[in-house]
């Protein structure tokens, strides 16, 4: 078995009691998506702001465990300001980080260099807790919807 | 460490020795018997005695085997409708696959046979979802009203109004014990006043059976689900139990092998009861495992088993409450007198999934979550609680093992 | 007494002593397994270290036993779905409590959601009643209209005719092998035509995956089911394999627990795949025996599977023409080559009732009876047939004691 | 383990090689009740002229096992020409010879005086062999049918 200190980091701890980013946009011109745990009942929406470059802003608020939460406060600090090109690749390595594959099963480790991981990489020790692995990647997932949404956007406006 | 639990009803060590599952994972303090519970080894020899001895399709043998398996099948389907009081045991125990399933058969049935759109069902809020959704559906397809009765601040269901709510219903459905609040419901009063408004009054005793005597004749129900694997049975077995005259009106839910009596090109005939509603190869085994789940429930004894959950209800309720006070919310009815089966709370700043966790650490194991039960949930303002429960296997010692693992989360957290 | 079947693919003797009914019972010629196989101890095994050791309920728990249990359910879900060759395997196999319930599931959740009044839903004269009685309900309470592909008199469906027959159907639904006939049907063919027509396509594999290797990917099925306990797993759960595109699309069936990401009091959102097929507590130790059975075909190899019951059911057809010629009616391809699984037959002049009844004196245990296929019955101009049914454990010694106790059965009537 | 002798007595042989009252009559003025065994695909007709006070002839058509078929003849020949207050007892004392209630659920075993009973008594070795008393009952709870209707149609006549 692991120990408790594999899965709740400092780092985790720091930012489940402080969290960042979070609280709402208004919608429009902010992009909204709501994502549910259906296992634990945990919520979460994520706000994005996007000026068709970049992730100018972004917010969360919803309910749930520490990892679930620390997991949205450090996922909206690793995507603000960046493009969705940036985004996506943020979130491949976070799913890598938590042995997924892209589909989000259970894959092999591939190798990732934590320092560029920055913060993130206290997320980790998730990976060793399966029951938890969902709790962390909500965040993601439903961050990834608007991601998805404003990739169509921008194919549409090439049409 | 502790004093142990006085309790003259129940030897729980003894009781203990009944089940492999302790003396393989040595120190567990397995608190989610309101999930799942374990199983004695006598019904873990039953179903292997019936693989090793005596497997053969039900019901259509000619042969030894089958014989024996259909006799196997259908003794414990008679044991299990005589456990819970049945007149006609061997007519209305109908299995199924789990208490979710039985309900998804009454809705169904009473949705094609009974309910037209606009006709209105009423359920609670303290509902499990498998006692919800099923209505749901039917709304969506048919156009039936759902209606709540609602739930108060000591999680009791608020019936002063009931006959005003109940007024029109053609179906009323309710848990008997809920399994997020462990309040045990005014079932039969309820009941009384839903016949008298003509509705079919339909139990979930999912939670019920295993700690309480039931008696389906004198409750007032006309219809009542429950699941093995709550009650020492195996997993993949539920069962139905219906008054033989209603369940003879109602049409059959799956189609297949068994619920017929004859099948043409242009439409089939359904068979009589039990048969109607047990489509396909039965859970054979498992329904020999129920039945010996059943016996072994009979030999305890189940007086015992209700006193020991009621003593063991009260005792957790005091000493949680008693080493955390307002920093833990309880959820359900303060009078502890009241309360069966589990133990629902949040302790303050803490996520229930991070109680958990901390718990599991310790050996402790409990549930979080909305433990299928989200409109309760809503309704508690929560998105999720955890849960501790019960059942004759747990002492004062997995009580005190509970609080223990409780201040050290608060400690690792606050 | 008669020489052994010359098996170069299976260790008939050492397969036996797998599986514990045998050493139990004697002299046992057990050839019923089209109803239902027995099972090798390594399934009993996998699910008793699972009761003994990691039992929880499965999916909401933090805790480790709950982890255990979810993992072992889910490794199950993955092995079964990669035995039968699923693109994503734990997306697209969906448990059940049997092949009649999977079926049911198909027709009512494409009842819901794709079906209307006036639909065609083509199936076949041979198909067992759990692929026929869910379309009749559809019949009864939506409207579809079903019709039948023919059965020629050597028990092939006729197809010559395809196009128009499934010309505008919305659904074709067939067996893969006939639980009667021993046919092995041209499914891949017809999937092809009825998909050209535009139809989801259903298979009822659940005599074919026992005896032969399945490619869910190549044979051009939407949805699939099979059976738990006629491939050596436990009773209590079947299998529904869909295309995931197809089951993404299909409303649920059942309602409750774990099928839903979301329950509020006017409506639900349904879960993701698989999950949203299955509602209440799985059938968890017996996903876990299925997945163990699995894992003993292939230890054994379905090559060899394959090859023992082709050999098996040619000497079975040979052996029983040879010794009674005229005197016997043996139903299905006259061509023994065409056959899979088991051998239908009628002794003239009894009944095979009094037929099984003589066999099982001499401890030669087959099925007499309609085999829930009525209709086939009636097309066939019979009210039932005796079977004898093959699996890997049995011989040619079998075979010779099926033979000598026919003999004994004719002398006995005629 | 039971004998085949103690379920294929000579006589049930004899009502199977040789049956009694086979055939059909005409509806109306017969009554005609239809039964099913679903567990083996058996079916049966039982066709009765009654004359107001007993049942003058009596029929049956079908196919079934020796087990079924016998018994229907012996049912025939042991109800044809008696009251329906008769046959009713004929049809108890037949169920106690196979240790069934009147529910035609098992029970304990009730004295019966065989001599009484005639041929009927062949079949007492059914009770041994459970998968083969729904095949001896077809065509008696098939018969009952029709005199339950008789019974109806009596007591309407009274009202
Ligand atoms: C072809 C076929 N389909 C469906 C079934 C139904 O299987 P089950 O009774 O396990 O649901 C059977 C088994 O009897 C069968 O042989
Ligand atoms: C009150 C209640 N009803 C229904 C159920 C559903 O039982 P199962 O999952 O065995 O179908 C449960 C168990 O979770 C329950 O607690």
């Amino acid at each position: 078995m692991q120990g408790l200190e594999d899965l709740y980091r400092e780092i985790i701890l720091d930012h489940y009691k402080n969290p960042r980013n979070s609280g709402t946009l208004e919608v429009p011109p902010a992009h909204q998506a709501d994502g549910y745990n259906p296992l634990c009942g945990d919520e979460i929406s994520i706000y994005v702001n996007y000026d068709g470059e970049r992730i100018t802003d972004i917010k969360n608020s919803g309910q749930g465990c520490s990892i679930s939460r620390s997991s949205a406060s450090l996922m909206t600090n690793a995507v603000k300001g960046k493009t969705i090109a940036e985004a996506r690749e943020t979130i491949k390595t976070f799913k890598r980080l938590l042995l997924l594959d892209e589909e989000g099963e259970k894959s092999e480790p591939v190798e990732i260099d934590l320092r560029k991981l920055g913060e993130l990489a206290a997320l980790q020790g998730v990976s060793k807790f399966p029951a938890r692995i969902k709790c962390a990647t909500l965040a993601w997932n439903t961050f990834t919807q608007i991601v998805d949404e404003l990739d169509l956007q921008i194919d549409g406006a090439n049409d | 460490m502790t004093e142990v639990l006085i309790d003259n009803h129940i030897d729980v060590a003894k009781v203990r020795s009944d089940f492999p599952i302790f003396a393989n994972n040595p120190g567990l303090h397995y608190l989610d018997s309101g999930a799942s519970s374990q199983r004695p080894s006598m019904v873990l020899e039953a179903m292997e005695n019936y693989y090793r001895f005596h497997h053969a399709n039900v019901h259509r043998g000619v042969y030894r085997l089958a014989e024996e398996a259909t006799e196997l099948y259908e003794s414990a389907r008679e044991r299990i409708g005589r456990f819970i009081g049945a007149t006609h045991p061997g007519r209305e125990t109908i299995f199924s696959k789990n208490s979710t399933e039985a309900l998804n058969l009454v809705a169904n049935s009473l949705g094609r046979g009974f309910l037209r759109q606009g006709d209105k069902v009423v359920i609670t809020k303290m509902e499990h979802h498998a006692n919800i959704v099923p209505w749901q559906m039917l709304a969506q397809y048919i156009g039936i009203q759902v209606e709540f009765i609602d739930v108060d601040d000591e999680g009791e269901l608020i019936i002063d109004d009931l006959e005003r709510i109940v007024d029109g219903a053609k179906v009323v459905s309710l848990t008997l014990t809920s399994n997020v609040l462990g309040t045990v419901t005014p079932f039969t009063g309820i009941a009384q006043v839903a016949k008298a408004a003509g509705a079919i009054v339909v139990g979930d005793a999912s939670q019920f059976v295993p700690h309480r005597q039931i008696d389906v004749k004198s409750i007032g129900a006309d219809l009542i689900a429950f699941t093995g694997h709550k009650m020492f049975g195996p997993t993949g077995i539920g069962v139905l139990w219906g008054r033989s005259e209603l369940l003879d009106q109602m049409p059959p839910f799956l189609g297949g092998g068994d619920m017929i009596s004859d099948v043409r090109l242009d439409g089939f005939v359904a068979n009589e009861l039990p048969y109607k509603f047990e489509a396909g190869t039965p859970p054979i085994a498992e329904a020999i495992g129920l039945g010996a789940a059943v016996d072994y429930m009979n030999s305890i004894g189940m007086d015992a088993i209700e006193s020991h959950d009621r003593e063991i209800s009260r005792l957790a309720y005091e000493k949680v409450k008693g080493a955390f006070g307002d920093e833990i919310k309880i959820f359900g009815p303060s009078d502890p007198s009241k309360r069966s089966g589990c133990l629902s709370f949040e302790l303050e700043g803490v996520h229930p999934h991070d109680v958990a966790q901390v718990l599991d650490q310790n050996l402790v194991n409990v549930r979080a979550g909305h433990h299928c039960a989200k409109p309760l949930m809503r309704h508690l303002g929560v998105a999720a609680t955890a849960r501790a429960s019960f059942h004759i296997y747990n002492d004062e010692a997995d009580v005190d093992a509970l609080v223990d693992a409780l201040k050290e989360t608060r400690n690792f957290f606050i």
